[in-house]
């Protein structure tokens, strides 16, 4: 890469920092402070803050993006008021709800009503450490990343269950029961179809797994997991056709009809987290991640940045999928869900993963070119 | 989980309307339900019996809001009957044209509640968008949206403005195809199916039984449209077909209104040709003046007028887009009704609810009272 | 501020720092202890409605900042979500002013089923002596801060049922109406615009 | 099915129980018929072909309450209308919910707007207005007010 790594510019601010805090105090101290560690300790602090700016600011742009977008599928425009075509109206809402009061009903029960929805705006956020952005531009290369991010993905119906039952709302209940269900059904199909990638690309490792694709995407070879993976991230972002939790037409607001202010603005944000997640994931997952084919031309990948332009391009496409299809499909009933979801996921799914070895066994598909190295 | 009752209104998503949908569910599924109603009862029928006959047509309007012209209609044709009134030909044509209009916008209006309660997002904006254009027409010729007040005792207030067929015809041009994409939005998709396929059953035995009437009925197989069974103003005149459904469920009813609408373009096309073929009077002349319609002021005289005025009794039953309506009105030479009484269908269609609602779940509920097309206002009147 | 009596602890020492004596003997007796001594750990059922009030003062005195308010005016009139309701004829046009062609969203105006989540109470049509209650309980449900839009004649005086035995003469005998619409039923754009007049009117009150 | 043949198609089998048939506009007739009689009318009425019960409703004619039934069959494609009277003293007729079950709510708005019971009727509770609502609307006696001049009444009280 040619440009500098979020790496190297948050090492090199927290060296300059601490070189400058340093040089006020005596040897020792000095010493201390300017010691390897303590640089690389706040520079990992640096980059966490710069890693959550970023993330709220995509979140809330696409939330934008998502209005807009369902604007033009229905006719119309969407916010326009407040800023250049509405771009602040997200903005207005967040400090609005910021300022109002959280009401907190008198029979919730307060440790799951509070604690719920700020742990399910936490784990969201935590899932932002472990996913590579562009080459160099991720806060871990763990070996198992794709593993920890699933896992952190599935603490979610947890903390909505949590929430929802302390509420102590029918619908709040109903809608917390049905996204648990939905969420752990669909939690199976969604890891056989990673399964099938992992088999591919013979890692775990996010960072591995894109440079596996310099050959081809995935999604050609992978078509089956690839859409057993967009289903399965429905359901779990909870997004229609999948919105059981929050079916607006019987459930109110589903799991989160008690909760309003500060506490409703968490839920919002975490829930458009996980969307970008999903999205960021299917991006790495099958298109090839901040990577682009070879007949692009070189200078439309070579530009400073290029790897978080296209990989950022393509995140947002795959979200304009998801908002196509929010517009296009009515909502299914939960014991249909359910039923798709063990009875026609899962054997996909294991088809997904019987293709992938047989990919893998035969190294070299007549459409798509060979695997760059022999996988597993 | 164990049984409990979930109050489902006066404000949900699910009710488009003022009304409580008591259910009493075990898991997720419904074992009684308990519709509450009233509280949108405005007294209608107690404030027509302290207004002169002209004036009860504010009321109508506001009855049923989402088919007010119908319901004009329901009530002129009664009280017309009432007051020993003939309107003329063209006013009645004109009346027609109103009613399958407000068929069209009311049907519309149901469809994009309806796709709503099913989450079908767009729909909602399509179908809000082409009603709108209908709604344009009634502003064209009676000056409002909603609330017309465009019938009088006698004929209707005005006349058509000029170019007002050619219009008409444009966007019923517009609105053809556009049945088409909702139904490819809608039965083309295999979620819908799941979705509507087999709820809310009500077999045609059973419609009558509870009183059950409107595209909830023609959806059972049962042809019965009052426009072609008991021909009412120029019904007769007009060539069209009654839409008819099997299955008895959520869908059939879907296709009775789809095709519903189509028909009533048919007829609209018909209309319009014979308003344009004849010209004439919308008014009948030889009003008693103490009506005061369309245009003289009610005067202390024009009572006095009224003493000797026969009295009578209004009849009349039309095919209102949610179903059969019915309207008795009893004129005992006062200055206002003596007693008003309509017949909502909608009322009969909710009173039967335990009956298709029972034994699904409670995801289906908002399919199902979709597919009713609830309008609280002519429920509680 | 009132604070709860099994809460305070955190509070009271912070506002006393009279106690605390650094000059190192730091146990004689009849001394006070140092402030941190006398913190003990909350329970959290003590420790979240404390937490919540101490930021909830938190933010309303940062609110009347000069720097925040302008902020908190400007999002909480470009965010007015109603709630999601329909009592009768004006329902209609309230949901019309959300179709194609009014499109309220533009204006950030976005309905919300649930009373928690909204700001504006759109009053779109007759009140009856029957739902009453049930919309005082729905305002109350509304956390502030919080509007109330009298939309058409008959949430403003009760319309042409005024006469009727069981309305309600106007909407205003049971909550207080920041705006009120003319018309029977008002028009989208009517609609919209109460909603700018509601804007302008948070503008102008610097609430 | 014309006035006079609905009367000679239900006199022999009703017999007195019948007060009168009578021309109605737009409709078959109407048949009035005395209120103690309502269940054999109604099962004679049902076995003509009469099994769409429209509405249910009253009118009070101050001195007597007046109960009428609009009844609609698809063979003929025809309506009918029954009536009975009833002392406003003692206003109280068979429910008709065992023939029809659709007159179920229409006998509650009845009731309570009209004040005329329905006995046997499987659940009276009141419908349109509140529960408990102690007043009758649709009674000629209930007048209508302006709201100012309750205002100015209950001032003045």
């Amino acid at each position: 890469m040619a440009s500098a790594t979020l790496y190297s510019v948050s090492y090199d601010l927290s060296h300059l920092l601490l070189g400058g805090i340093a040089s006020v105090f005596p040897d020792p101290l000095r010493a201390w402070i300017s010691n390897g560690n303590v640089i690389t300790g706040l520079a990992v602090l640096i980059f966490a803050a710069l890693l959550l700016a970023a993330s709220m600011l995509n979140t809330i742009l696409l939330i934008w993006w998502e209005r807009k977008l369902l604007g033009r599928f229905m006719d119309r425009r969407g916010a326009m008021h407040v800023g250049y075509a509405g771009l602040l109206q997200n903005f207005a809402d967040g400090f609005k709800l910021f300022r109002k009061t959280t009401v907190q009903p008198r029979e919730a029960d307060a440790l799951g009503f509070f604690t719920g929805p700020t742990a399910y705006m936490v784990t969201s956020m935590i899932l932002f450490g472990v996913l590579p952005i562009s080459s160099g531009w991720n806060s871990g290369a763990l070996p198992l990343s794709l593993l920890l991010a699933l896992a952190i993905f599935s603490f979610a119906p947890l903390f909505i269950f949590v929430s929802a039952w302390s509420s102590n709302n029918k619908y709040s209940l109903m809608g917390g029961m049905r996204s648990a269900a939905q969420m752990i059904a669909y939690e199976v199909p969604l890891l056989l179809a990673v399964v099938a990638v992992v088999i591919v690309a013979g890692s775990f490792d996010l960072t591995t797994i894109v440079y596996e694709q310099q050959n081809y995407w995935f999604w050609g070879p992978l078509f089956v997991a690839l859409v057993v993976f967009v289903a399965g991230m429905l359901a779990e972002m909870e997004r229609i056709p999948f919105d059981l939790p929050e079916a607006e037409a019987e459930l109110v607001e589903g799991w989160n009809t008690e909760y309003g202010g500060m506490l409703f603005a968490f839920f919002m944000l975490a829930d458009y987290l996980r969307s970008l997640i999903g999205s960021i994931l299917v991006v790495l997952l099958f298109l090839g991640g901040w990577t682009m084919p070879s007949w692009v031309p070189s200078a439309a990948t070579s530009f400073p940045l290029a790897g978080i332009f296209w990989f950022m391009l393509k995140t947002y496409l795959v979200f304009a999928v998801f908002v196509w299809i929010r517009a296009a499909l009515p909502r299914v009933r939960t014991d249909q869900l359910l039923r798709v979801g063990w009875n026609r996921m899962i054997p996909l799914s294991l088809l997904a993963v019987f293709l992938a070895a047989a990919l893998v066994t035969v190294k070299c598909v007549p459409v798509f070119g060979c695997l760059p190295s022999p996988g597993i | 989980m164990s049984e409990m009752w979930i109050n489902m209104g006066p404000q949900h998503p699910m009710t488009h309307g003022l009304w409580n949908l008591r259910v009493r569910i075990e898991g997720e599924v419904i074992l009684d339900v308990d519709p509450e109603m009233g509280y949108l009862h405005r007294g209608i029928e107690k404030i027509s019996e302290d207004r002169h006959y002209n004036e009860v047509i504010t009321l109508m309007d506001r009855t049923c809001y989402v088919a007010g012209l119908a319901w004009e209609h329901l009530y002129m044709l009664a009280a017309e009957e009432a007051l020993h009134i003939r309107p003329p030909e063209r006013a009645q044509y004109l009346r027609v044209l109103c009613e399958e209009f407000q068929r069209i916008a009311s049907h519309l209006m149901w469809y994009a509640a309806f796709v709503q309660d099913i989450g079908l997002m767009s729909p909602f904006l399509y179908g809000m968008r082409d009603r709108d254009l209908i709604l344009d027409l009634f502003q064209s010729y009676t000056g409002a949206r909603m609330t017309y007040e465009y019938m009088r005792a006698g004929g209707v207030r005005n006349d058509l403005p000029p170019g007002f067929t050619d219009r008409a015809r444009k966007v019923l041009d517009w609105l053809l195809p556009r049945f088409h994409e909702y139904d490819q939005l809608c039965l083309g998709s295999d979620i819908f199916h799941k979705r509507c396929d087999g709820l809310g059953k009500l077999s045609a035995e059973e419609c009558i039984r509870h009183g059950v009437t409107g595209p909830m009925l023609r959806s059972a197989g049962r042809k019965r449209d009052l426009r072609r069974d008991r021909p009412y103003a120029v019904y007769d005149q007009l060539d069209f077909e009654v839409a008819v459904a099997d299955g008895a469920d959520v869908t059939g009813r879907y296709l009775v209104r789809m095709e519903e609408m189509r028909q009533s373009v048919r007829i609209l096309y018909q209309v319009l040709d014979w308003l344009d073929r004849h010209p004439g009077p919308v008014m009948a002349d030889q009003l008693p003046r103490w009506l005061g319609a369309p245009y003289a002021p009610v005067g202390r005289e024009g009572y006095l007028l009224k003493r000797n005025y026969p009295k009578g009794v209004g009849f009349s039953a039309i095919e209102e887009p949610h179903g059969e309506a019915l309207a008795y009105v009893v004129n005992e030479g006062g200055e206002h009704p003596y007693r008003v009484k309509f017949r909502s269908p909608v009322f009969a269609n909710l009173a039967a609810s335990r009956h298709y609602l029972v034994g699904y779940r409670v995801a289906d509920i908002p399919p199902i009272m979709g597919s009713v097309d609830v309008c609280v206002g002519e429920v509680d009147r | 501020m009132t604070t709860p009596a099994s809460a305070p602890r955190l509070a009271r020492s912070a506002t006393q720092p009279e106690s605390f004596r650094a000059d190192g003997d730091l146990l004689m007796a009849g001394q006070p202890a140092v402030p941190f001594v006398e913190i003990e750990a909350l329970r959290v059922k003590e420790f979240i409605p404390a937490a919540k009030e101490a930021l909830t003062d938190l933010i309303a005195e940062q609110g009347q900042s000069k720097l925040i308010r302008p902020v908190f005016n400007w999002a909480g009139r470009n965010s007015l979500f109603p709630l999601h309701w329909g009592l009768a004829c004006c329902a209609i046009e309230f949901a019309a002013a959300f179709g194609a062609r009014w499109d309220a969203e533009r204006f950030g105006v976005v309905p919300r089923s649930s009373p928690r989540q909204c700001d504006l109470m759109i009053v779109n049509g007759t009140v009856t002596w029957k739902v009453a209650h049930k919309l005082i309980t729905l305002y109350e449900q509304m956390p502030e801060p919080k509007w109330v839009i009298a939309m058409g004649n008959c949430a403003t005086g009760g319309g042409p049922f005024r006469t009727a035995y069981s309305v309600v003469p106007g909407v205003d005998k049971l909550v207080p109406v920041d705006v009120y619409i003319a018309g029977c039923p008002p028009r989208p754009e009517a609609m919209l615009d109460g909603i700018l007049r509601l804007e302008t009117l948070i503008r102008e009150r610097k609430e | 099915m014309q006035t006079d043949e609905l009367e000679r198609t239900l006199r022999p089998s009703l017999g007195d129980r019948i007060t009168s048939v009578e021309a109605f506009p737009d409709t078959a007739g109407r048949v009035r018929f005395r209120r103690e009689a309502a269940l054999d009318v109604f099962r004679s009425v049902h076995a003509l072909g009469f099994h769409h019960l429209s509405t249910v409703g009253g009118i009070d004619w101050v001195d007597h309450r007046e109960v009428f039934y609009i009844l609609w069959s698809d063979d003929t494609r025809q309506y009918v209308v029954l009536s009975t009277d009833v002392p406003a003293s003692d206003a109280h007729v068979e429910s008709a919910t065992p023939v029809w079950p659709s007159a179920n709510w229409h006998e509650r708005e009845t009731w309570e707007l009209v004040d005329i019971t329905f006995d046997h009727h499987p659940d009276l509770r009141h419908l349109l207005t509140p529960d408990g609502y102690a007043f009758h609307p649709l009674l000629r006696s209930f007048k209508l007010h302006e709201p100012e001049e309750l205002e100015v009444k209950a001032r003045h009280v």
